[in-house]
């Protein structure tokens, strides 16, 4: 008998479906991976499972049993546990205490039956016992959330889950923000859960993932299951041509043409606590890619050229000028782009529409003396909504209701729209995209390249920054410790560079890897 | 028998006095079986009253009382009743620039006056009196009152402390005010307050401070409170200067029946406003009176 | 279940508005038939002329509730624009005085904005410093009621009419689109939206937050000030202790309409729901007679009742 | 550049704290020196006295802001539970009709928090009407002021001393450690804040967001009632119209403190100063005699100049 079981569950938003007529089982000890595009229903099949929403229809059965989880203390009580895709993190407060958020130990008063003094020692025990047993040690409990870097709030937020000791755990995306050494250790985690009889759903995006860690995996396309089955009887292209409808060729667009004059020249750039003497240039026409370990300082350097955080010093130069800016409006209106890596914080108005934040940085192209041209407005984003696949096709449509995918495409159109940039730099762009839109991002990257503008790659995923990349910067601890040419690129050297271990004598090759 | 309608027209029922005034209208107009009272609530604002008085005028009201509490005029209200041609009846406050039928108040400088003659009397012409304001000057009532009294202590040894802050008419504020006076001045012989609440909460700022044998009290409007207070022997609330509402309202209300009859009344009425001290405090005070 | 929603290019409605818009409309409907005074010519003058000082001020409101602020300082602007307009009368034309009144609104407006959006500060206790200040600085300015001293400012403006309709009411009602085409249709309006959900995202999108957020209070304190020289050419008399408290049905209109303080909703139509039903309520529970007392009582509940309409989950 | 800030297990002072707590500092000294009359045990007396009703308001406002609402009707909660404290003592011993005054308190605040978490309000229109409706109720259950009938209400409580020191004082002092450990030790405080900052995260969690809620409306309210009766033992009289703005005092005390407006921030020290600063504000400007129309001005402008010293950037 099936310790999960989904039937024909269907669930819509205002008569638009998100999922519609969902079935699978997996057995008690199994790791279900959920694969699809962007918009497909993963995460809200996640959510109805979790009671953090209701399906309109269909039923959950649980070791054979029809449940009724209408509520997320419901799926507490089943001990299904779930960590959603948007971070649920609250910042000002400890570690231990968002891991242990409603079921805070207590101590017993003097009075009988009054159980409502939060036991601190006890919590940061048991909270300090959850890390260390999954293998982060040196997380400290009574840390503040909002001191951690974000990929230590993404452990926190899995510690989470397994704090409560899972029956049923759900991960959807948890590796977006991990690097690989992290993830690694998740797996460790996962599998021994799985030893241990705990069943999981994994949701990624990343296609390696998926074959390293699931033993079975269903597809969902438009909110319907395509395909479901062994891991072992699937492959690669199979998996890609349930998921997107067709095969894809390659991903990673060909690298073409030299680079052109210097458009960013950044010379001793420093912080205090954040980074010290960055020097570094990009090129008209060129992908530099900058790679780190999470939390290595990339963001930061980047909003310190971008005028989000200015810098404590250096110089920065950009077409030949020395530029100091103090906002990111004297920096867009200098010609830099810049897309954020956190969406959510500080990418999009998720209240607003689609074509509300689409044009946030354009507004230059759609109005005159302040006044909208709407038609004008509608051409553009609809254009981009084309371009980038960004689905549903409304741009009066709260970004909040898109799937996360879809709301990292949005951030994308913005800055695809704002005209005429020099500089663009990006911020783990493909965060939570599917392998089809990844692929159409990276086309794009490389026209604007073709194009003469200079792009800024900030990723930490290997592949990309490998596959994409003429040049690539490696930043450890605040300071740049490598700059390799594209010749000689490969993953040992690169990843050896960014966690400060002995280089490779040479490289294995000259070709990046590329998936399949 | 013929239906009367009238209007009352209240900017406000906060406080005692005003709540005593409409009670005093509906009181007496209750013993007419013809007479319908319709009362209205401004909440203080000027413009909720002009609003007030047009939905009246609106329900073909055959008169109206106006009960202007603290404001100097109302001219978009007070014209639409003339326009209307619907006698207007002012109680207690005299609004500016109105072409009114008859009014009928107090004259609260004279009171003031009263109060002031009181306490020079009394201080046996040297000391410090420290006078509790409710409001801004645009009150002018309150402004009358306390320029009424000082006026009586011109030429003698008796100085004013005014204090600096607004006591808002209410007990609470009087506490606060005096509190803070009591902490700044070492010598005060008598307090003023421009009206009776105030002077209830400044009464027991002053025993807190132990102060009660060296300073005697004295406000204006005749609540049962400061009545009581000066009735009770041995106390320090020494005198209050009558500014009956009730009376008001009754004499208002008496006024218009007599316009919608036909008579040609007098155009102003001033009520005599006593000095309730101990001696005749006995005459005025009424247990079952809600003011 | 039934699907009772508008949506075309210009207008859309959700289930929560349309809720609202009948519940109105059952109100009137209701008064309609209790009260043969309701449907009269006078009344309509009566409530039409009720509305417009709530109205300036529910609009400029709503303008800074879209950024995610509030405006506690409208009824202090608007008693102090009301004494400039008339107490200037006697050093100049009334226009003039009256314009003088207005650019104390943009002062107000940009010294609230400028304290907000400069030094990142919550807007409800600077607006409420400010509130305090200004009524203390209008009762600086003079303490006693100033009359007009032109007849021609009471007699053009707030006692004029138009055919029937009162001129106070046009003004108003030629402000509603005007605000409506800022709110959807200027770069200002969107990004000042935006900007209440998320401010950092604009910011970093290399929008000017500040401008943006100036101009709103500007426009919300320029509303008031219009709201005050209306209100005294209305009243013919203006009053330094007018106007407090006003801000609270200001605030109360654009939340009944579906405004979300904190930033991130209301609208134009749903701001004019909210007025007209505030008006409608006022005058049927004087036409009815409703003691007042009970006035009190029963708006709270009706106002609670308005909100249970439109609200967002069951 | 100096280091400005305070850490110890229990007491965390940010740079804005500390400034703020000088700015505090700096104002006491500055009194003491202007002033013969400040420093006396008599000002302390009044200062400590005049502190309690808004301490108290400002500690359950403190309660509701911290999980992202605000309470707009403590002012009418004070009011209705002064008169039933004393206007019932006709009809029962004092120490009933204060218990029933509480009570009312424990209803109203049940109610308040019931509206908003059960029907998702916004709990500024949903406090706003209450507190219109309450103050309405006040008025119908007694319109003019009420005289404790038992002189030991007055004796007992509002004008009792403990040594030197108001027993009014002493009931505030012990309240504070109370919430203080309820905000930050207890299973409902810690929920409550997190409420605050992220709602739908603490229901994704599995909490039971609706009690943690209405216990926060609950406690305001109840401190409300309790600063109503303990104000109409000082006075000696209960008045309907008591307590009309003193929400706006009460939150003033809160964001001056550093308290968030939409949650995630204030702490009780931070309360226990910003109410100290406005009552030493209002004390020497009266000890310094200053206009009461300055009076006001001044009290915005330091208002202002208070949350400008604890702004978090510059
Ligand atoms: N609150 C909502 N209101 C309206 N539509 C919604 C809402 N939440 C999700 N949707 C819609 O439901 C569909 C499925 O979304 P879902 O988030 O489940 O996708 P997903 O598979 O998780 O995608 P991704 O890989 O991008 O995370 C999308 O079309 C989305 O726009
Ligand atoms: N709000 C914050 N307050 C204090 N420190 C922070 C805050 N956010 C991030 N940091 C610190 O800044 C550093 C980098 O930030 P972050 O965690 O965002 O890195 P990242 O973006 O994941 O990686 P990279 O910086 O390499 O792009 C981390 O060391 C983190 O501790
Ligand atoms: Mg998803
Ligand atoms: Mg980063």
């Amino acid at each position: 008998m099936p310790h999960l079981a989904v039937q024909s569950v269907a669930k819509s938003y205002d008569g638009n479906p998100a999922v519609q007529e969902i079935s699978f089982a997996v057995e008690a000890g199994q790791v279900l991976a959920v694969c699809g595009e962007n918009g497909a229903g993963k995460s809200t099949l996640m959510k109805i499972l979790s009671g953090a929403t209701l399906p309109d229809q269909g039923a959950i059965l649980l070791d054979g049993r029809p449940v009724t989880i209408d509520r997320p203390a419901a799926a507490g009580a089943f001990g299904i546990r779930t960590v959603h895709q948007e971070f649920s993190l609250l910042p000002h407060m400890s570690v231990a205490e968002n891991m242990l958020l409603g079921r805070m130990p207590t101590r017993s008063l003097p009075l009988p039956g009054l159980r409502f003094v939060v036991d601190w020692p006890a919590a940061n025990r048991m909270a300090g016992a959850v890390l260390t047993d999954f293998g982060f040690p040196d997380i400290d409990p009574r840390a503040l959330v909002r001191h951690l870097s974000v990929a230590q709030q993404q452990i926190v937020e899995i510690a989470k889950a397994l704090a409560a000791g899972p029956e049923i755990l759900i991960l959807d995306e948890p590796t977006a923000v991990l690097s690989a050494s992290e993830t690694e250790i998740l797996f460790r985690r996962i599998r021994a859960l799985a030893a241990q009889g705990t069943t999981i759903l994994y949701i990624s995006h990343r296609l390696e993932e998926i074959f390293e860690i699931a033993d079975r995996i269903v597809v969902l396309k438009d909110g319907r299951s395509v395909l479901e089955g062994a891991v072992a009887e699937l492959d690669e292209e199979r998996l890609i041509r349930a998921m997107v409808g067709r095969p894809l060729s390659a991903i990673y667009p060909e690298r073409r043409g030299s680079a052109g004059a210097a458009v960013l020249e950044v010379t001793g750039l420093g912080r205090d606590g954040a980074f010290e003497a960055i020097d570094f240039s990009v090129h008209a026409g060129e992908i530099v890619g900058m790679f780190g370990l999470v939390g290595s300082g990339r963001t930061e350097i980047a909003q310190a050229v971008f005028g989000a955080r200015p810098a404590d010093r250096g110089r920065i130069v950009l077409n030949g000028r020395a530029r100091r800016f103090a906002s990111p409006a004297q920096a867009v209106g200098a010609g830099l782009a810049m897309v954020t890596e956190d969406r959510k914080g500080d990418g999009l108005a998720l209240e607003a529409s689609v074509q509300d934040n689409a044009v946030l940085a354009s507004y230059s192209r759609i109005a005159r003396l302040g006044v909208i041209n709407a038609a004008r407005r509608h051409d553009l984003v609809a254009g981009q909504i084309a371009d980038l696949s960004i689905r549903p096709a409304e741009p009066e449509r709260p970004v909040r209701q898109l799937s996360g995918g879809n709301q990292q495409k949005v951030v994308l159109a913005k800055w695809l729209l704002a005209p005429d940039r020099d500089l663009f730099i990006f911020d783990e762009p493909t965060r939570g995209v599917d392998i089809a839109t990844k692929a159409e991002i990276y086309q794009i990257m490389r026209d604007l390249a073709g194009r003469g503008v200079a792009v800024l790659l900030i990723s930490s995923e290997m592949p990309e920054v490998l596959g994409l990349s003429d040049r690539v910067l490696v930043v450890r601890d605040g300071r740049l410790v490598a700059e390799l040419p594209p010749a000689g690129l490969d993953a040992e050297t690169v990843f050896a560079h960014a966690a400060g271990l002995p280089v490779p004598a040479s490289g294995a090759g000259g070709t990046p890897p590329v998936l399949h | 028998e013929e239906e009367i309608r009238i209007g009352m027209v209240n900017l406000s029922l906060c406080c005692a006095y005003f709540v005593g005034m409409d009670a005093a209208v509906k009181a007496e107009a209750a013993h007419y079986s013809n007479v319908e009272i319709l009362s209205t609530d401004a909440g203080g604002d000027v413009a909720k009253l002009t609003a007030d008085v047009e939905d009246l005028l609106n329900q073909q009201v055959d008169a109206i009382i106006v009960s202007g509490g603290w404001i100097e005029a109302a001219p978009a209200a007070t014209d639409a009743i003339t326009q209307a041609g619907v006698p207007l009846v002012m109680v207690d406050r005299l609004l500016k620039l109105a072409d009114y039928t008859s009014w009928v108040g107090p004259d609260n400088r004279a009171i003031g006056e009263g109060i002031g003659r009181y306490i020079v009397e009394r201080l046996d012409g040297k000391g410090r009196v420290a006078v509790i304001r409710g409001g801004p000057a645009d009150n002018s009532i309150g402004s009358n009152r306390t320029e009424g009294m000082t006026s009586k202590l011109e030429g003698t040894g008796v100085e004013a402390v005014i204090a600096p802050g607004w006591a808002g008419w209410s007990a609470d504020g009087g506490f606060k005010q005096m509190e803070d006076l009591l902490a700044k001045e070492e010598k005060l012989d008598a307090v003023f307050c421009e009206n009776d609440s105030m002077c209830l909460g400044a009464q027991k700022a002053i025993a807190d401070a132990g102060r009660a044998g060296e300073i005697f009290i004295t406000s204006v409007d005749g609540e049962k409170g400061a009545l009581a207070a000066i009735m009770k022997e041995g106390g320090n609330y020494g005198a209050t200067g009558l500014n009956s509402s009730d009376q008001i309202g009754r004499a208002g209300f008496h006024r218009t029946m007599a316009i919608l009859a036909g008579a040609v009344p007098e155009k102003d009425t001033v009520l005599p406003s006593p000095i309730i001290t101990e001696e005749n405090v006995v005459k005025f005070y009424d247990e079952k009176s809600t003011f | 279940m039934m699907r009772l929603a508008v949506r075309t290019s210009w207008l859309r409605l959700s289930r929560a508005d349309m809720l609202f818009a009948l519940a109105i409309v059952a109100l009137v409907v209701f008064a309609a038939f209790a009260s043969d005074a309701f449907l009269t010519q006078r009344n309509m003058v009566n409530i039409s002329r009720q509305m417009v000082t709530n109205g300036f001020l529910s609009l400029g409101m709503l303008m800074v509730i879209r950024t995610g602020g509030i405006d506690l300082s409208v009824g202090s602007v608007l008693a102090l624009a009301g004494m400039l307009a008339v107490g200037l009368q006697a050093q100049m034309p009334f226009p003039l005085a009256m314009a003088v009144a207005v650019a104390m609104g943009v002062v107000v407006g940009w010294l609230n904005g400028w304290l907000v959006a400069r030094f990142d500060l919550q807007s409800f206790i600077v607006t409420l410093a400010m509130m305090g200040s200004l009524r203390g600085l209008t009762y600086v300015y003079a303490d006693t009621p100033r009359y007009p001293e032109e007849a021609a400012f009471r007699s053009l403006i707030g006692g004029a009419f138009l055919g029937p309709v009162p001129v106070t009411f046009i003004v108003f009602a030629a402000a509603v689109p005007v605000v409506w085409f800022y709110l959807n249709h200027t770069v200002s309006g969107r990004a000042a939206f935006a900007i209440g959900v998320n401010k950092e995202a604009v910011r970093l999108a290399g929008v000017n937050v500040r401008r943006h957020l100036i101009f709103a209070y500007i426009a919300c304190a320029v509303f008031a000030a219009i709201a005050g020289v209306l209100l005294s050419s209305r009243l013919g008399i203006a009053q330094p202790s007018v106007g407090i408290g006003y801000e609270l049905d200001a605030i109360a209109a654009v939340v009944i309409g579906g405004g979300l303080l904190g930033g991130g909703g209301g609208t134009v139509l749903g701001v004019l729901g909210g007025v007209l039903a505030l008006a409608v309520v006022d005058n049927v529970l004087n036409l009815f007679n409703v003691d007042s007392y009970y006035q009190q009582l029963l708006k709270g509940l009706i106002i609670l009742v308005a909100v249970l309409a439109r609200r967002r989950r069951l």
